[in-house]
């Protein structure tokens, strides 16, 4: 196992250029991706190692070229759709909810739709309402796609190769606020399984459900809690599409409590599913109702102290917990 | 001025011997002949079977237009990739789909080319390089650029040059107001993808006229040349006439790479959809459309040059009943799709209640007769 | 109070008529809706009552007239806006869902849309995977838009009425099922205010939620669940945004029971919302956990049989009843 | 050929005496010498506030296109609708708003015109009939073909047809990419909708060249000639030149009711946003255009036609920078929102936790001072 640290960004382009030395049908597509080396950099000398037969600038037409590229993914090539951010999805909701996950119902099984559709989603600092999008709230309900959302580099990694040799429609949801976090990555081939939520700190007391981002809100919330004597297990789900609820409910058995943390807006968003499953799950456990720590509901902030207000922050996870465990 | 409500296309191409406007052989125009009379017979009992309700949902006839798809597809090559909207039993049947499937599919049965699953607006066959039937106005649009895309690079950069492909994409003039089609143009432009938009401009989207929903519906091909696309205005109710210029067409676009938008100017002779009374057109309108009815059109000038006569054309003619009729029992007695069929084909790969694809019976098929 | 009986396509145009001579600032714009009297003939004769500056038919540009009218209503306009489907509305994600709901909020309050967005939604008969949606599933989730989804035709008029009045933007979920279902009207004047939920049936074993046309697959299920002897009350959400859960909780208290049944599909939807809140108020009083029924997590199947199996059918509904209250 | 990043337009216009080129008063000129003057020490404190962290977001930079905003909206009635991009400091300001507004807009506070809910990216001002300040590229496209059909329903249906107004809809040049603007064009050209396109045509979207990313790119108006639209090709460098040429195109707009679409020739000094090393541009190219300063440009012609002399200049520049310099501390003044200001102007009709609306200070003290 690699002790090598590196970049949440390096490790998305690690898994890119690595399934795309392996199969030649993966490219690369996406607004400044290729020249400008991506408006994050996360695509940083692909143009060079690749040529621009397989990383490629497109202009701003979100519609047209996830069209493109659905249209490609049928004919049996692998693309890698790059949105600057997923909040430049909605003019492209059509093609990412209509087709790409529906052709291979439709089509009888004949056509599939291995696309990756990644970017960054979720507030970033201060980018105001038509920025901060997680689209996780709506697209979550959508079958024919998987949703994939890592909060740690080796994962970024792990599940990016496991997205791009996916043969499903994979939508892969980055946070522009994790980029820069340094993590081991291991090096060579590295695929993380999509389906399986992980622990990321055990505990008694009560069992902490997140993904993305939000999963370091929750273990910040955990540490102070402890300062408290209140020990919490805080679970990163990784993919929401699967949902690995076997993984929760196991949690959850043991500690009979449960807050899930989702920085989607609250009405019927991943958030309400995972609480509505463990109340069906976990119905003579449970020692209180399900908890739920949302981004507020209203239209993202750009003023930064009512952003802050805004997300699912570790104070408000932690006054969740402490109602969960009845600590008021 | 109006170039489509206004009826101008029955008399602007043909009146010359066969011989001298098309290099077809006579067993191509057979051929073409052949599948118009398939494609009509089909889909009078198409409306057959939708008034008796073995068909259910929206339906989309496309009597009249057959010249369109015929000639198009006759004019690329069978690796070229054919893709339309939802009015698209005439594709998939002039790109070779049995009508048994097709028929099958509409009947929501297990044998159907989806299985059952997409009905009449969303047709597939994979063996024939038939991309859909696509229920989104404009949708396939992108998507045409996409597998034009797909086949330059599988050209280019996976097999090193030695094909060259075109794509078809097909789209109707109420399509032209989306602006995913203006995406998809321009795309192609930046790229040189070599992708034709063939806009099958039957001068109506649903009871709207074009004059009354196009900006430039005179010249629609200027929103082409907005994107550096080379536009072409053709008469699309000659079959032979169709075949011929997009021939030219696509060869263009298959040597130099480049994308095309061709305004190609027909009539769809039935209601939009099932349940269109048509009350936006006058019957003199249709009327003088009638009288250019594509079949009509090849099979005088086929009996007039020698190449068939009226007995050759009725034995012809009632082969395709026949092979509809056909058509009509293989689907009738096809199952109706099990109800495990709901959680197949959702994702290729398995997990919780989803069991992977598998396989509809017109690849199978074609598997097998490989 | 009238005892005029009409179709619920009748019910929505006596509102907008009713409103249009109301006030001049209110129009209709969508594709056929003029010349063609609607794909549903929901606006018969209003062309020749309001004219063509009042009853617009449109090109095939949802995006483009959508923003328009949001445009529109920006500058003190009150548009109608007809989607022949909710399934087109997805081309036109980006200004329904970023600008209608966010105008205001984004402008500190200057700029409202007063907006009304209606069209059928859900299954039709067989329409297959692009042509079926429910786009509640997924624009539910998103703070600023209000959603009215009517099921009877008294409050197909009421409603939109209601609707058309609001100052804020409003998407009315019809379905093209209900269009024909005759009922009591009322003549001039009628409203119905949002947020308020209504029993259809009262009982005593068990609660049903639901919202639009799946509430008459409801009192199917209760009609023959009565039989068995299972008294169920049968609760009308009328509005999801906002969501009337006083009513609900109240139902939930006096039966114990509760089944929420939505046409959506039932991840992160309201079905998953309404059953997330029920457990969160009715903790110490459910006898067992909020069963929910959806339509299947897969695309819309074209086939009959499939289609059928799909919906959130009475008999799905009367089985999730049974096992709420442990009769299996 | 491009015509663009081949660094044309600082020598296309200009060169005559002012007074042979402009029916602009002095009045006027000293004016939109003030507002690009106003523009450009706003940018330049507003980049410094950004690097000192009291800005946060994203965070566009008009200078160099000054030119633009002061001379189209000079060309139009102040009740005439105005509606733009994210990069919209330059027209708000020119439109009118008080520079305290809009600099504690981006420093979040509560006397921000949106009271610090959209920052930089989301300028909005109703008492100046500024409609914003939108982030999603080509989104204020169609909302500008609304504005200028609610104007016209207005004028026509509820007025009775007194009034004529025209509405300014300023995009990029990355936003010809957008379908949305595509249909924004086309609705517009059907129903005679009076809003003019006006494409600040900069040569760049962030770092794509128009020729990359834009079929057509030495010829952009063929996009709205596809729709019907005129297009006009403008010098967007020279402030007097950009006032004639716009006064025309509105006129005419406002005459015959009918759309247009204008291709400005103009360039960012500063990079796409504040973070942009500006690496696919050269050093050249920018001091090409450097040249043509706009501020320079109208400076030199006012003093050689004897509008202003070396030390009229500065007074003006200095009661700029004093403006600008009040405005900061006006919006450092100003502050934060509320919490409670989370939950308003979500809804304007009260439930749940939403509190309705409240009114921003920019729209009380216009009320007040009227
Ligand atoms: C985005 C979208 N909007 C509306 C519809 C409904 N609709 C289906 S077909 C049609 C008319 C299309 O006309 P045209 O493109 O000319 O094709 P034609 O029917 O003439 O073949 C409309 C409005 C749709 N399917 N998709
Ligand atoms: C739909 C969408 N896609 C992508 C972006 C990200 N983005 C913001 S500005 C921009 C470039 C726009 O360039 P242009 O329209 O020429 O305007 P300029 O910045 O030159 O003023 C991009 C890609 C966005 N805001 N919206
Ligand atoms: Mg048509
Ligand atoms: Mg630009």
């Amino acid at each position: 196992m690699s002790e090598r640290i590196i970049e949440f960004r390096d490790a998305l382009r690690e898994a890119m250029t690595q399934e795309m030395h392996r199969d030649p049908r993966v490219f690369l597509l996406g607004e400044e991706v290729a020249q400008y080396d991506g408006a994050y950099k996360v695509s940083r000398g692909m143009l060079e190692e690749f040529g621009p037969r397989r990383v490629i600038d497109t202009p701003i037409s979100e519609s047209g070229f996830a069209g493109m590229a659905i249209g490609a993914a049928m004919l049996g090539l692998r693309p890698i759709v790059e949105f600057m951010s997923w909040s430049f999805s909605l003019v492209a909701a059509d093609p990412i909810l209509n087709n790409a996950p529906k052709m291979l119902y439709m089509s009888g099984g004949q056509f599939g739709c291995p696309i990756v559709i990644r970017g960054n989603d979720g507030a970033g600092g201060q980018l105001g309402s038509t920025h901060s999008w997680c689209v996780e709230g709506m697209f979550s309900n959508v079958p024919g796609l998987k949703m994939a959302i890592p909060a740690f580099p080796d994962d970024a990694k792990g599940m990016l190769a496991t997205a791009i040799r996916d043969d499903d429609p994979v939508f892969f949801l980055e946070s522009e606020r994790l980029l820069a976090m340094k993590g081991h990555v291991p090096e060579g081939d590295h695929y993380v399984p999509f389906g399986q939520a992980v622990v990321r700190r055990p505990g008694t007391d009560v069992t902490l459900v997140s993904f993305g981002r939000p999963v370091h809100f929750c273990l910040d919330a955990a540490e102070e809690l402890a300062k408290e004597g209140i020990s919490c297990e805080v679970i990163d789900g990784r993919t929401i599409r699967p949902l690995d609820i076997d993984t929760i409910v196991q949690s959850v058995r043991k500690t009979n409590g449960c807050v899930v943390v989702d920085q989607s807006w609250s009405f019927g968003s991943p958030g309400s599913e995972v609480a509505a499953q463990v109340h069906a799950h976990c119905f003579d456990d449970l020692d209180n109702h399900v908890m739920r720590v949302h981004s507020a509901d209203v239209p993202s902030p750009y003023a930064a102290n009512l952003e802050q207000e805004f997300l699912p922050n570790a104070r408000r996870i932690a006054e969740a917990v402490r109602s969960a465990l009845y600590v008021a | 001025m109006s170039s489509v409500t206004d009826p101008a296309p029955p008399v602007t191409s043909g009146g010359q011997p066969l011989a001298e406007r098309t290099s077809a052989t006579p067993k191509q125009l057979h051929e073409w002949l052949r599948q118009m009379l398939l494609i009509r017979e089909f889909e009078v009992r198409t409306m057959q079977a939708y008034q008796d309700k073995k068909i259910g949902g929206f339906c989309h006839i496309y009597i009249g237009q057959e010249a369109v798809a015929v000639g198009c597809i006759a004019a690329v090559q069978h690796a070229d990739p054919v893709v339309t909207a939802y009015r698209d039993h005439g594709h998939a049947l002039a790109r070779g789909m049995d009508p048994k499937y097709c028929m099958a599919e509409m009947f929501g049965r297990i044998g159907g080319c989806a299985k059952g699953k997409g009905g009449s607006m969303h047709m597939f066959d994979k063996p024939n390089n038939f991309f859909g039937g696509h229920g989104i106005v404009g949708a396939q649009t992108p998507l045409g650029t996409g597998l034009a895309f797909a086949k330059k690079y599988q050209d280019e950069v996976i097999d090193g040059g030695v094909n060259k492909h075109v794509t078809l994409c097909f789209l109707g003039d109420g399509a032209l107001n989306q602006g995913g089609f203006y995406e998809a143009m321009n795309l192609a432009s930046l790229f040189d993808i070599p992708v034709i938009f063939v806009v099958e401009n039957n001068g109506y989207s649903m009871g709207t006229s074009i004059e009354r929903g196009t900006s430039m519906s005179h010249r629609i091909i200027a929103k082409g040349e907005g994107c550096g696309l080379t536009g072409y205005e053709i008469d699309g109710m000659d079959v032979v006439n169709v075949y011929e210029e997009m021939k030219k067409v696509a060869d263009i676009a298959r040597a130099e790479s480049r994308p095309a938008m061709v305004d190609l100017r027909t009539y769809r002779f039935k209601g939009h959809s099932m349940s269109d009374p048509r009350k936006y057109r006058t019957r003199d309108e249709e009327q003088h459309w009638e009288t250019g009815d594509p079949i009509t059109r090849l099979r005088d000038a086929m009996i007039e040059g020698g190449l068939i006569d009226e007995d050759g054309f009725k034995a012809l003619n009632k082969d395709q009943k026949i092979a509809v009729r056909e058509a009509i029992t293989w689907a009738e007695n096809s199952p109706e799709p099990d109800p495990s069929e709901l959680h197949t084909d959702v994702y290729v790969e398995k997990f919780g209640p989803y069991t992977g694809t598998s396989q509809p019976q017109i690849v199978t098929d074609a598997e097998e007769s490989r």
